[in-house]
Order: structure tokens, then sequence, then C-alpha cells
């Protein structure tokens, strides 16, 4: 029930490396579900076996391959226009793990850097950063989004920069919780105690320290923006074609969804499977890295 | 109360001297209230000779370590003076002078936390030395070993993370990092609380044996009478916030003044229980 | 949908909710479903879109720029009070407002004036060949003065009531209008008792709702749903609509799309029909004109045509980029304003590319569509659908005149803007008809400011308990509807 | 007090970490009788918290007796039924534990806990109430509406006592409980409890670490070192004639306020962690009568009550003798 | 009390300004409804008269100072598209939502805090694979997508619910189940690991060395300590679902403050957006102070700073 002093800490290094031994099942398939789409990112343009813009009007809708009317050169069918579902997935992945990565990294960034100063600095520093991450959370994210995006022309660069700087909020938040309980401990007080400057203790003793969360909401990050992407491109805002991502084959599938039920359901399938990988390999990570990450 | 028997030395080469300390914090007042102010640190003064130990006692909250942190220039005082060997370690504006930063070093109470998780021994010990003034980089490397001798730890130890060590090790490691800008006096808050009862009395000797060859000073806090006795030439007792008594280490124990201290003792002689 | 016995209530699906029921301040499709049914107008198209006589009796054109109506005397508005000639002129007068966003189709009427209680005369500014067209388009909704004078409009459009068969009751935004049965109504009883007409943006919802017997009709059903639909208990009801898909070409400088060249082998590279098949199941109508032939004056000479031909336009792009110039095409198209509008796209970039065009596909939401627009920032190409509310070639063309053509378009051709002037001003039918049919040749064979692709079908889905054949306006008259026998 | 049955016995137990298989209680056994101080010293880690646990049936997930037996009054508790357990929770057994600041439920009042352990063990609200009396309450009424955060940490320990006790245990297991506590309270907190037992005739099993308290309190003492009896006797004999090397050197290292020494024995190295642990004496490496033999397990050594674990309590006899 | 709740509320001042300033800056860039409005023949003179009819033309400062004075006093203007006051058009709106949102988190901690016990009383184990991974499934599954199947399988195929629409309760069901399942999912993975880090707790321990029941200790012990961090997450999530539905209630044709949101930005009716995130935001913000308040009342343990 409660640890005895005896464990080590939380986090350290060895307990990761210890931990690494023993992965739990949930977290490989996690690993294994997360490990194919990425694989096929980095390689799409090999592996794909056909032209993922090639129109073909005659072979439109061909089902995918054990079901009536299937053709072995289209593994997963094809679209309404006749595009190989397989190699629209696979070019689909770049776009939606890039526009998840990429928010993330942005969102990180920002939700770091902000959590860092509001936690570490406090008084008109924090008051500042936290009225603006109030402000941002009482407007829902989508909607704030939506905004952005009916101005901006929606495209990556657009989706990314939106998601970003409508995620960096939840990491805020959390880093400058995480912030305010590590600058108490000890070792910060020992750094002041011989003349450390703030950036310094920031940098060396501070960051480090919030990792673990930071990597945990990172996860947890990509998954939401897979998710929010795709809720977009229902809305008419997310990858426009001729990009592709999933969240746009989901949503221009989404009629087909009766008649030529893989036009949508496979996208996401794809989508779901993501993110299931990612969410358990953030609840593993969650475990191992910091048990204390409640939320 | 014990006659304030003036220990050898004049004031001039006292290596601590507190005059009138007081701090005040800020707290909220009850669960809704406004913010009041409450006197952790009521008009402290202490005078520590070079070379010697003082030993604090005192109830959990009475302000000890609030004392502490301010010796150490991590607490600005609310008022009163801190010279740490004639050195004032808080300037007219309240910063935290050069001489405050170096002249006193602070042992915690907590090895565990008191170590960076992320940082290794090497760069746990060397970051002191890495503060202006900037040693060289040679003289780091020497700098770290030498430490890490003096306080009984293999140089293997230096790659390793904090980890990796027992309570006891992390405190050698603590103190180590303490010495490393080689302060004239140290200040230890509770050093043993945390540690096992075979540890404890191997650091409490380490400070000793620092203590004779360095000739440091040192402010030694604990709320065990035992080991605070065993380190101290004399002991304040603190009380709320003030000091209620102080003397020799062996006045307070055997003619203590304070219904506290008595209490202390009494708890510490062992007598068996007696059936009501 | 069910009554109890004999059903009498008409539920209605459309995809859009109206922005409004000010009848000279929509201009909406959504909009004017309703409105049709609660006003009337001195005249109306039947079904064979022909403009026929509704509030009017009878009516004389004096001269080339005099009319008067004799308007029905036993017309009285939902609320008890008569329909006189002051309300149309009311209502004439309302629309020269420059704000309201029905105004500009009436501003060559000069005036109105009440002659008595029952005739109305009508000033245009020149001869005004479209004047019938434009009293029977959707802002000549004759609404009460008496209410409005007194009450102000905003009061009025909480609940408007109008002379015609239903009556309004209720309109809960984004969900259903309302409306009932106008038993006083002078054209007899009208048929259904109740109508709601609802709001069901999703289509796969709103098909869902038709199959599941929740409304009797549809609209916009989706191409690849008229199979199901078209089964069971519910049946597919294809029509035409002015709605013509195409692509607007920049004739400016910068633009590779000033080559003629260029534009002939944009034209040429299109394959329609195969667009037609696989976008719509060949129920789409390729043509080569802004004006299809259900408007007046469109040459049917350019309807159901297309001028496909692959290796020419091959010829041209090599040959325009022999000559060095540009052959890179910035293509904007939206998604989800029209039916396959983002398909499309992809089709024809496709279809471009194969010629030898480089493509740069932008493909845009509703509202950042909709600015390139409004902002004139089309580039080479931008592809979007224009219907023609007033179904007369005077407004379906007007866009390549100098005026509208040349910020828009770079586009101006003093033989095409003396053509529409002449077409403008005469009350000569066939005149007008033969000028029109010149500016369309011009667009189609020499110009290509426009190239046009094809006229959408209006897609309804129908109830097999109610019996519904569309109008090619587009338009939803609720009495069109009976029940199946 | 001996001769008779005892009331807990506990044979050769032992205490596993699933999932890292590591033995964490290595073979303890303990006899408590009626009316019996028992005193569990040793450092942390050793197996103290464990070893109570494993008696009350309360090892946190993951952790299991893996051998040996705990006989209540002769019926082993270590395989009976979550009923049965909860039957003698409260009623025959009782437990206060190390952290009173936590041990209480935050958002219940202390009358809804006290009445929920008052309910099971059928004890009515003047019994609760005297029982607060009793623990020095001078207000019980008034401790019953209160929330633990209200009370101090000494007020605290005294509620859970008082929730210990009422349903008149035959035993109380006291997991360390004053080490949360000011020295001053600390005092206070164990006088109570030991002055309760002797009331009762409640036998007690008490965790500690530190020798003093076990010389106050306990009429017999077991030292725990890494999760194995060194050494066990009367309190008298085991704190003032060790026949354990660790035993001498752990009292030997306690600076003691009666001279003022220059230096401490201290005890070289560390304890072992459960992953270092071997199959022979455990203390050996830090031991100074350390030798080859010592590689294999020591046996048990009874001499007039007192039992202890070392291949050489001879030459620490001697040694001291010489001393 | 009274100095938090004042504290608190003062707090809220500058949030609000600064909600009211993000909005009216994207508004601003987003540029105005006029040309879309208007249609295809429109000729750049008209645009521009009425762009200067609707103040639309006035420089940025102005409109801004136009903007916070009307936001001050509730007044956000007429709706580009309904020409009526944005502000009352948003109040209308708002209790379809609220419905929906209100009904879809009860259904979500309905479902969400006993399964969240369950799979914490089982860590670890097979129930609390399942719990996790059902819960992961909803999560990950687009809103939009579940919505559009639901409707095929209990209204078209099962024809046990109406498809869309609003007036009666089993026209919410389709709409909260599938607004609710992202925050049902949320909850529970809230639930279990507040109650797998509650369940280790000391009291836990002492609960039941009492001799309670188990099910007794979860659910007195164990989950009176996890209400109050579940609770507010609950209405943190409030935002979140705010946003969901905007894609639920297009797809269920529910006439909420969503579906207005939408056609709203597509449609550049600026007034109705800044009068819908003004309300919004005001809502999620007296709803974050009242359960603060309130939380603090209940477990006076909780600091607030
Ligand atoms: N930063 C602070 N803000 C407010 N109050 C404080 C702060 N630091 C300490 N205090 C209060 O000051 C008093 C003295 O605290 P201090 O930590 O100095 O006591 P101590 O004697 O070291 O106690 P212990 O033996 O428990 O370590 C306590 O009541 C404490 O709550
Ligand atoms: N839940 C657990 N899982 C794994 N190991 C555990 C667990 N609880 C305790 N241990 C380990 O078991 C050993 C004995 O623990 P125990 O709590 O009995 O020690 P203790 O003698 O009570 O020490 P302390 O004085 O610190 O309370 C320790 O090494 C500890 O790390
Ligand atoms: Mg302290
Ligand atoms: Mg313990």
């Amino acid at each position: 029930m409660t640890e005895s002093i005896g464990l080590p800490r939380a986090g350290t290094p060895a307990r990761s490396r210890k931990a690494l031994r023993n992965i739990p099942f949930p977290a490989i398939v996690g690993m294994v579900l997360l490990i194919v789409p990425a694989f096929v990112a980095i390689f799409a343009p090999w592996i794909m076996p056909h032209d993922p813009a090639a129109i073909d009007p005659s072979r439109a809708l061909i089902p995918p391959l054990p079901f009536e009317g299937s053709d072995p050169a289209y593994l997963l069918g094809t679209d309404n226009l006749g595009r190989d579902m397989l190699s629209r997935l696979i070019d689909g992945s770049r776009i939606s793990l890039l526009v998840g990565v990429l928010g993330v990294v942005l969102a990180g960034t920002i939700g770091l850097a902000a959590g860092l100063l509001a936690g570490y600095y406090g008084r008109f520093v924090d008051a500042a950063i936290m009225r603006l991450v109030d402000a941002l959370l009482a407007i829902p994210g989508i909607l704030l989004i939506l905004v952005i995006l009916g101005v901006v022309k929606p495209g990556l660069t657009t989706l990314v920069v939106v998601l970003g700087l409508t995620n960096w909020v939840v990491y805020a938040r959390q880093i400058r919780a995480e912030v305010l309980e590590i600058r108490e401990r000890l070792f910060v007080e020992a750094a002041k105690n011989f003349g450390v400057s703030h950036t310094r203790i920031l940098l060396r003793h501070i960051t480090p320290n919030v990792m673990p969360t930071f990597i945990v909401l990172s996860t947890l990050s990509v998954a939401t923006i897979i998710i929010t992407e795709s809720s977009l491109s229902f809305l008419g805002l997310g990858v426009q074609p001729p990009d592709v991502s999933w969240g746009l084959m989901l949503t221009s599938g989404r009629d087909y969804i009766t008649n030529a039920w893989w036009l949508s359901t496979l996208p996401g399938l794809a989508i779901a499977g993501t993110v299931l990988g990612i969410l358990l390999l953030g609840d593993w990570l969650r475990d191992t890295l910091d048990p204390r990450l409640g939320v | 109360m014990t006659t304030d028997t003036a220990l050898p030395g004049t004031a001039s080469d006292a290596a601590v001297r507190v005059t009138a300390l007081c701090k005040t914090f800020r707290v909220a007042d009850g669960f809704f209230g406004r913010k009041k102010d409450f006197a952790a640190v009521r008009d402290v003064g202490l005078s520590v000779p070079k070379g010697a130990t003082l030993g604090i006692i005192g109830e959990s909250g009475s302000g000890k370590t609030t004392v502490a942190r301010m010796l150490a220039g991590l607490l600005r005082p609310t008022s009163g003076d801190i010279l740490i060997t004639g050195a004032p370690v808080f300037d007219a504006k309240g910063r935290t002078t050069a001489a405050g930063r170096t002249a006193a070093q602070m042992v915690f109470q907590d090895p565990y936390s008191a170590l960076n998780p992320r940082m290794n021994v090497r760069s746990i010990l060397a970051e002191p030395l890495t503060v202006a003034p900037r040693a060289s980089r040679q003289e780091i490397a020497r700098r770290v070993a030498e430490l890490t001798d003096q306080v009984g730890m293999a140089a293997s130890a230096l790659e390793k993370y904090p980890h990796e060590f027992s309570g006891g090790q992390r405190q050698r490691l603590v103190i180590a990092r303490a010495l490393a800008r080689k302060p004239q006096v140290l200040i230890c808050d509770e050093p043993v609380s945390a540690l096992d009862v075979s540890i404890q009395s191997q650091i409490l000797n380490l400070l000793k044996d620092l203590q004779e060859e360095m000739g440091l000073t040192y402010v030694f806090i604990g709320h065990g009478l035992e080991s605070v006795h065993f380190m101290s030439d004399r002991i304040s007792v603190m009380y709320k916030g003030a000091v209620v008594e102080q003397g020799t280490a062996d006045d307070i124990l055997h003619r203590p003044g304070h219904e506290y201290t008595r209490r202390l003792i009494e708890s510490s002689r062992a007598q068996p229980f007696k059936t009501r | 949908a069910e009554g109890g016995g004999q059903k009498d209530t008409l539920v209605f699906a459309q995809n859009v909710d109206p922005r409004n029921l000010d009848p000279q301040n929509a201009v909406q499709t959504s909009a004017d479903r309703v409105n049709r049914n609660i006003y009337d107008r001195l005249f109306t198209r039947d079904r064979s879109m022909k403009i026929v006589p509704q509030l009017v009796t009878d009516y004389k054109q004096v001269d080339d720029e005099t009319w008067t109506f004799q308007l029905r005397k036993d017309v009285t508005f939902q609320d008890g009070s008569p329909l006189t000639a002051k309300d149309v002129v009311f209502t004439i007068h309302r629309l020269k407002d420059p704000a309201l966003l029905e105004a500009r189709w009436y501003e060559q009427i000069a005036d109105a004036t009440a002659v008595g209680d029952h005739e109305v005369q009508i000033k245009t500014k020149g001869a005004m060949p479209t004047l019938l067209a434009v009293l029977a388009k959707s802002g000549a909704d004759i609404v009460p003065s008496a209410f409005i004078e007194k009450n102000g409009i905003e009061e009025f459009v909480k609940a408007p009531f109008g002379s015609g068969p239903y009556k309004f009751v209720e309109w809960k935004r984004d969900d259903r209008v309302t409306l009932e049965r106008n038993d006083a109504y002078w054209g007899g009883t009208p048929k259904w008792k109740r109508v709601e007409v609802r709001t069901i943006p999703e289509n796969s919802t709103r098909v869902s709702e038709l199959l599941t017997g929740g409304v009797d009709v549809a609209t916009e059903i989706p191409v690849i749903d008229w199979k199901r639909v078209d089964a069971g208990k519910t049946a597919m009801e294809l029509g035409e609509t002015t709605r013509v898909m195409l692509l607007v070409l920049r004739l400016d400088d910068q633009y590779a799309t000033k080559d003629p060249r260029v534009r002939e082998a944009i034209d040429l590279a299109i394959d329609k029909k195969a667009i037609v098949d696989t976008l719509f199941g060949g129920k789409a109508t390729p043509v080569r004109t802004r004006a299809p032939k259900t408007v007046f004056g469109g040459d049917p000479s350019l309807y159901n045509t297309s001028a496909y031909d692959p290796e020419r336009a091959k010829e041209l792009v090599k040959q325009a980029v022999a000559d060095g110039r540009g052959v890179k095409l910035h293509y904007s198209a939206s998604r989800g304003t029209y039916p396959m509008d983002a398909e499309l796209a992809e089709m024809v970039t496709a279809m471009l590319k194969k010629a030898g065009f480089t493509v740069d596909l932008e493909i845009l939401e509703g509202g950042a569509f909709g600015d390139i627009y409004s902002k004139y920032t089309n580039k080479d190409v931008y592809q979007v659908a224009f219907a023609d509310g007033l179904m007369d070639s005077s407004y379906a063309l007007q866009g390549f005149s100098t005026v509208l053509g040349k910020p828009r378009m770079g586009y101006s051709n003093p033989k095409v803007d003396q053509l529409l002037a002449q077409a403008n001003r005469t009350m000569d039918t066939e005149e007008r008809k033969k000028a029109y049919s010149e500016v369309q040749r011009i667009i189609a064979d020499t110009d290509r400011p426009m190239v046009s692709l094809y006229t959408q079908p209006a897609a309804f889905g129908v109830s097999k308990d109610v019996a519904f054949t569309p109008r090619a306006d587009d338009g939803f008259v609720f009495d069109d509807v009976t029940l199946a026998k | 007090m001996h001769g008779n049955e005892p009331l807990l016995s506990i044979r050769d137990l032992r205490v596993t970490a699933e999932k890292r298989d590591l033995t964490l209680v290595d073979g303890v056994s303990l006899d408590i009788h009626a009316g019996e101080r028992m005193a569990l010293v040793g450092e942390s880690g050793s197996g103290k918290s464990l070893t109570c646990m494993s008696v009350i049936s309360l090892l946190a997930r993951g952790l299991r007796v893996s051998g040996g037996e705990i006989a209540w009054r002769g019926e082993d508790i270590s395989r009976v039924s979550a009923g049965r357990m909860r039957q003698l929770r409260g009623r025959e057994i009782s437990m206060i534990y190390q952290e009173p600041l936590t041990s209480l439920n935050p958002v219940l009042s202390i009358g809804n806990q006290l009445g929920e352990a008052a309910k099971h063990v059928s004890a009515s609200r003047a019994d609760v109430l005297s029982m607060l009396d009793r623990v020095g309450f001078d207000r019980p009424e008034r401790v019953l509406r209160q929330r633990p955060h209200e009370l101090s940490g000494g007020m605290r320990q005294r509620v859970m006592i008082a929730m210990a006790l009422l349903g008149r245990p035959r035993l109380l297991l006291a997991d360390e409980p004053t080490t949360a506590l000011d020295v001053t309270v600390q005092d206070q907190v164990l006088k109570l409890i030991y002055d309760i037992t002797v009331e009762t005739g409640t036998a007690l099993l008490l965790v500690s670490h530190d020798l003093n308290v076990v010389r106050r309190i306990a009429d017999t003492v077991a030292v725990l070192y890494t999760g194995r009896i060194a050494e066990s006797g009367p309190t008298e004999r085991v704190l003032s004639e060790p026949r354990h090397p660790y035993t001498d050197a752990l009292l030997r290292s306690v600076p003691s306020l009666g001279v003022k020494a220059d230096r401490l024995t201290a005890i070289p190295g560390r304890v072992p962690t459960p992953n270092e642990w071997t199959d022979g004496c455990r203390f050996a490496s830090r031991c100074g009568f350390a030798t080859a033999t010592c590689v294999d397990k020591p046996p048990f050594a009874e001499f007039q009550g007192q039992a202890s674990a070392c291949w050489h309590t001879d030459r620490l006899i001697e040694s001291k003798g010489a001393r | 009390m009274g100095y938090y709740v004042g504290r608190r509320l003062l707090e809220v001042v500058p949030t609000l300004f600064l909600i009211v300033t993000i909005v009216f800056f994207l508004v601003y860039i987003v540029g105005d409804p006029v040309a879309l409005m208007l249609g295809e023949n429109a000729t750049p003179e008209r645009i521009a008269a009425i762009r200067d009819a609707m103040g639309l033309d006035d420089p940025l400062p102005v409109q801004y100072w136009h903007y916070i004075v009307s936001a001050v006093t509730g007044d956000f203007g007429d709706s580009y598209q309904y020409h009526e006051p944005a502000l009352a058009i948003v109040l209308e709106r708002l209790p379809a939502t609220l419905m929906l949102a209100v009904g879809s988190i009860v259904l979500a901690l309905v479902i969400a805090i006993p399964m969240g016990v369950w799979a914490a009383m089982h860590r670890g184990g097979a129930v609390d694979h399942l719990v996790s991974s059902i819960s992961v499934v909803a999560k990950a599954v687009p809103t939009f997508w579940l919505g559009i199947m639901l409707i095929m399988l209990f209204s078209v195929n099962l024809g046990w619910l109406p498809v869309s629409g609003s007036g009666t309760w089993a026209h919410l069901a389709l709409p909260m189940i599938t607004l609710g399942t992202g925050t049902a999912a949320e909850i529970t993975r809230l639930v279990r690991s507040s109650m797998v880090e509650i369940l280790g707790q000391d009291y836990i321990r002492t609960a039941y060395g009492k001799g309670l029941r188990e099910s007794f200790v979860v659910f007195k012990h164990g989950f009176s300590n996890a209400f109050i961090p579940v609770a507010s997450i609950t209405v943190l999530q409030f935002s979140a679902l705010l946003g969901g539905a905007l894609v639920t209630e297009s797809v269920f044709a529910w006439p909420g403050l969503g579906q207005l949101l939408v056609k709203a930005v597509t449609q550049r009716d600026m007034p109705i957006v800044q009068a819908a995130v003004f309300v919004v935001a005001v809502m999620v913000i007296g709803l974050s102070i009242l359960s603060d308040i309130s939380f603090k009342l209940v477990d006076r343990r909780i600091n607030l700073d």
C-alpha cells in the first residue's frame, strides 16, 4: 500500500530501465499499435501499392478483400473516385501523425515554457499566464479552433499552429502545479544556497523533473489532437484535399457509411487504433514515470 | 533559566552572530479568511564561536528550520541581523550577499529530496563550483574527488544517480556538496532524523571528524536530545518561535529550566513505565 | 408524419436553415421554400416555369416604361385585412432599400404607384423585358404594409404573415418552421393541415429520417444514397435546376489562364461525361453555358454537350509551354458547399494534369471559399456553382459584362457588352434570345472566361405516401405534394 | 505469563512480493501470550510492518504470506476466509498505525469513523464516549463532531487508539504509533498505550525502531534484521546482555545522555536491501565477529529464554567481558 | 469566506476581459459577411455601401472600443443573418445545449463511476484491462461517426428511437449517448486513477482494519474522497463538452448553441460568434467558481490557493 523508503524513487532512470524489462501486456499492445502507423508513415512512399491520388472512376467503390466484388490488387478496396484505400490510408498516416506530433511539439513547447515561468516566478508572471490560461480554458478549444480556422485558410501549417495554440493550456496548468511542488524541494533550496542562478535552476533542476509529466501529457495530447483533427474535418476545417489525412477520409466517407462502409470505417479504425496505442502507452508511461500524476 | 555563561572568545570572532532575529509569515487565517501575520521566529539571538557547535532543540513548529534558512541566506528575515564570520548575510535591501551565499551552507533533514534525482553525483558536487567565481575544469575535478574522499565515498560513486544510494550515503553526498565552497559554517537541520538508527552514528561521527579537520562551526538542529547533546557545546531551546533557554550542553541536560526541556529529558531517560 | 386516419401533415426536410424569414432580405432557396407558401406575388411560375399571374387579374404595358396591373379583389392577409394596391406599392418601395439583399433585382424599377385600391402602376427605367420575371421572383412576396408600418419589420419577422395558402406558426431556428393551413385562402383550401419544414444539415441523418418515415420529402439526397432511397417505402425524384457548376477563369496578366490556348485546353481536357457519370450516376447534364435550357435565353445547342478533346488539349498545352507560357494553374474549390464539389475538384485536377497542366489545388471551407469570391482574390481557376433565381439570361449572363467581368475575371468584350445591353432593352423576345445566344457562343467558343461543366440535379427523396415532382427553380410549393393514391 | 497456550503464535512466517519475487519476511517466529507486551525492533525495511500486517491480514496488494503459519488461539488465520478475518478484526485483534495523520479518513467526521467501528463491535455511544474520555479527551462530544484535520497529530493518534480498543481486543498491534509525533507527545501516547494494556489485560505487539521506547514499555522484545529475527527474549536481558552482535552494535551506536562521548560506535556499511539478501548471516558484512562460517544460515540458540541467531555469540560475550 | 469569494470574483474580471479581447481580434481578422451575403453578381461598390452601413469600416480602435462597451452592456449587436439581437438569440439557444450537455454528463457519471470504481478495485486484473480498453476505445471513436452509427442502429434498423430533432426525451437519447461517451471514457479513467490512489491510502487500511466489508469501505471511504477530484474534473469537462456539442448537434439536427455557432462562423455572423463565446465563457467560469466554492464548503481541507 505505502511504499517504504527503501524503494527507489519514482521516475529515476534505474526504475525506468527496470520497468522496461517487464513491460505489461497493454503497453506492448500500445507499442505495436503505434509502431505500425509510425513505420507506415515514415516509409509511405516506398510501401504504397498505388498512387493515392490516381483517380479512375471505372474502378470506384471496390470493397476490401474478403468481401464480394473485391479485387486482390486493391487489398482494402477503393473509394468513390476509384483511389486505392490502402495507399490513401498509408499516405494519410503521414499527415495525421504529423499534425499530432507537430501540434504537440508546439503546444508542449509553449505550455512547458508558460508552466515553468508561472510556477517558478509566481506573482505577476503567474497571474498573467494563469489568467490567459483561464480565459482559454473557458472558451472550449474546438470553438476557438473553429473561429480561427474560419479566418485563416485551413491547411497543414495552420492546423498545426492552431492546435498548438489551443492545446498548450493543459500543459501550462499541469506543469505549473508540478513546478510549484518541485521548487519547494530541498535540492532547489540547496542550489539557491550556493547561489545558482534562477535560469540554471529552472533548466537544470526543475525542467528535468517535470519531464515525466511532460511526456505523459504529450502522449495524451497527441491522441487528443488526432481526434480533434477528425472533428475539424467533419466541420470542414481540417486538412483539405489533395492532402489526405485519416480524419479527412473518415469525414468524406461519411455519406457512404451505409453503402460503402469501408470508406469511413477503415480510417476510423486507423484513428481508433493509433489513439488506443498512444493512450495505452501513455497509461504505462504514467505508471512508470510518475505514479503521482493521477489525472 | 541557565545563566548565559560566555564561552571563550569575544564577540568579534564569533562565527555566527544573530541579534534580534524575527520572521513573520503572512498566512491565511482559518479556511476562508484573510491573511494574517504569524510570527514564526521572535527575537532570537545566537552567538557561536568559531569551531564550536551550537545545538538547537525545540518541538515541531518552534521555528528551528526557519532560523536555519535565514542563517543560510535562503529566507529574508523580517528584522534582525545575521553576521557570519563578521559579514552580514543580507544587505540593506534584504538581498543575500555574496558572503552570505558562501560562508554558511546547509545540510538538510531529508537526504531523499535534497539531491536532484536527475543529476549524477559528479554534477551534483560540481554545481556549487560552477557558480561565480567559477573554478576551472581541472580545479572542479580535483575538488569533486577530494570531497568524495572526505565524506568517505568511493570515486566510483561519481557516475551514479542519487537513487542508487542509501539514505546514509545520500546524506554524505549532501554534506560533501555543502562543503564544496569551503564554508566556515555548516547549518545542519536535523541531518540524521530520516536515517536508520545504525546509520545515524556514522553521520554524526563524520560531522564531528570534519569539524575537527577543517575547524568548521556548526549550528546543529535536532529534536532528539541525545544527538544534539552529543554534537553540541552549547544548546539553545526554542519554543513557539523564541529561544527560551540556552546554556552549555551539560547545563541544559542537568539543570533544565524550561518545562519543555524537562519533558524532553524525561522522555529520553528511558525509565520503564510504571503501572498506575 | 402519420396523422390520425387521413394523413394531413406534411414534413419536409432541407439541408440549410433559413437565414431569416424576411422575404425581401433572404435571397436563399431555403427561406424561399417557406416564404412562397406564406405570401403571394403579382406573378408566379407554374410547374413548367411559365410566368402566370397570381395576385393579378389583368395587366397592361402602357408604353415601354409603364405598366398597369389590376389586382384581385378577394385577397386578404392572414390577419383578415384586405390586400390592396397599397401593399404592393409598399413592397416594391421597400425593395428600393439597397441594404436589402433582394434589392438589386429591382433596381430597374423606377417607381410604383397605387391607382385606386386594386390597381398598381409600375414605371421602369427604360424598357424592362424582365419585369414580369422579377415580379415572379422570391423578393416580390407582397407583405402587409399596415402592420409593418405600425410595428416595424423586426416585429413583423417574428411572426410574419402574408396572403398565401399557409400561415406561419412557429420558427425554431435550426430545427423547424411550422405552418398551418390558411383556411381563408382565396385560391381554395390548401392541401395540408399542417406543414413542418425541418432543417437537417447532416446528409446521412436526413436520409435516415426519410427512410424511417420521419419526413415525407427531403432535399439534397447524396448521390451515393439514391439507390437506397429509391427502394422500399421511398423514391428518388430527380429534377433539373438552374444551378451550373463552372470554372471561373482569370484573364489578367499574371495568370496562366490569360493565354486563350490555356483556357481552351482546360475546356477540352475535362471529360464532363465521365464526371457526370462518376459523381451523379449520369443524372446531371453536361453543359457548355452558364444559362441552361431551363433559363430564358439559354442556348439549347450548348446544353447536354461537351467539348472534350484530350488530344487537342495536350497539343494546346504543349504549344503554350513551347511559347514559354506558364501552365501552372492555381485551382480553388469548396468542400461541402455543393454536392460532390471536392470530388469534382479532384477529378478535374486529375484530368488537367493528364493534359499536361501543373495544378495547385486548394480546397477551402465554406467561409474561406466565399471570401475569395467576395474579395475578388480568385486566381487561375475558381470552381463554383451559380443558379439563376430570375430564370432569365439577363441575370445569368450579366457577369460577362465589363462592369462585373472585369474585376472578377479580367474579362471585357465590347461586343458582349453591346449584346447584353441590347437584350436588356428590348421587349422583343426573339431578339433577346438571339442576343443571348450569341453571347453564349462567344463565351463558350472563343473567350472562355468561364468553363461551364454541368447542371446540378435536384435530388429529392420522397416517401411513397406522397407524390411530388421537383420544380426547375428548386423551389417548394407545399401543394405540389399530394397524397399518394 | 508463560506455560499456557500463546494467544498468537507465528511460526516461520514468510512474506513475498509476488511480482519481483522477493522474500521480505523470511521465517519469523513469535509467540505472544495474553497480557504480554512485546516489542518488535529493527531498522527500516526489516519487515516489522509486514509482520503486523500479515497478522491482521492487511498486506498491500502484490504481497502475500507465502509460508509459515499464524495461529490465533490455535486457529491458523493465515489461510482463513475474508469473512472470518473480518470477525476477528476490531473484536479480537486491533491495530494502530504508524501515520496518525493519514490513517483517518479526511472527509468523514471522527464520530462517523468511530461509529462504524463501534457498530462492528456492538459498542454503544456511551462506550465510545467513555473510551474517548479514557484516552484523554476533555470533551468527547465535541471530538465526535470534528474532522481529522481539526485535530493535532497526538489527538488523532488518541482517536486511533480509542478506535482500536473499542472492541476490547485481546491483542493490539501498534505499528510505530509515535514515530510521526513530537518527542514529548510521543511519550504521552506511549504511556497511554501502556496504561490501557495494563488495565484491560490486552496483549501488545509494539513495533518500533527506538530502543528507548522498547525499554520503557515491553516485557519481551524481538530484534528483526533483514526479514529475520536476530534475537529475542525478555527486554531486560536482551538490552543489557545482547547475544547477537547486531543488537549489541545497535545499543552502542545510540548516543547516551549520561556520558558525553567524543565519538559514537557506528555500525559500518548499511542495511542490505531485500534483493541483496543472502541465505547466510545477513549482518556478516557489517559485523566485527564475522568469519567464513557466517555464509551459512546461523541457527537459533536459546539461553534462558533469550534466543539469538549468531555463530559467534560466545565471542561476543567474551569481548564484552574483556571490555 | 467572503474574502475568498471576493478574490475569486475579482480574478474573473481580467479573465473575462482577455476572453472578450481574444474573441474580438479573432473576429476582426475573420473579416465580414457582407460579400458572402450578396452572392454572385454584387459590384464592389455595393459591397462597400453595405459594409459602411453596418459600421464595419470604422478604424480598429473605434471598433474595439464600441465592442468593449457593448460587451459590458451585454449588447453584441444584431446578428447579420437574423437581424435580431445576437445575445437574445444565443440565450434562446442555450437551454437546448445545456439540456444536452447536462444530460450527457449525468449519463457519463452514471456509467463512469461504477466502471471506474470497479476497475480500481480489480487493479491490474482482467476487469481493469477490460474497463480501460473500453474507455480508451470510447475516447478514440470520433463523435460524428458514433452519432451516425447510433442512428443507423437504433433508428434505422431497430426503429426504437427517432433519428433527429428535439422535443421529447426519446429525441434526447441518442445525442446524449453520442456526446456522453467521450466524457464517460474520460471520467472513467479519472475515477479509476483517483480510486486506485485512494484505495492505497492509509485510512482505507484503517477501515479494513476495523472489520468493515469491502464494498462498504470502497464506497464510503473510497468514493467519498474521490468525489471532489471527480467532480471538479467533471466541471472542466463541461467546457470540452460544449465543444463536442458542435458536432453532435449537427449530426442530430439538435437546435442548440453548437449549430448556431458553426453556422455563425461560416457565415461570418460575428455578433453571434462574440455573444456565444462570451456566454459560454461566462458560464464555464461561473461554474468553476461555483464548484470551487461549494467544494471548499464541502471539504474544508482543500487549499484553494
Ligand atoms: N514559508 C512559510 N510560510 C508560512 N508559514 C511558515 C513557512 N515556513 C514555516 N512556517 C511556519 O513557521 C513555523 C515554524 O516552522 P519551522 O519549520 O521553522 O519549525 P521547526 O521547528 O523546524 O519544526 P520541525 O521540527 O517540524 O521541523 C511553523 O508553524 C510553520 O508552519
Ligand atoms: N507493497 C510492497 N511491495 C513491495 N515491497 C514492499 C512493500 N511493502 C514493503 N515492502 C518491502 O518490504 C520490506 C519490509 O518492509 P516493512 O514495511 O515491513 O519494513 P519496516 O520494518 O516496517 O520498516 P519501517 O521502519 O520503515 O516502517 C522493505 O524492504 C520494503 O521495501
Ligand atoms: Mg524543521
Ligand atoms: Mg513500518
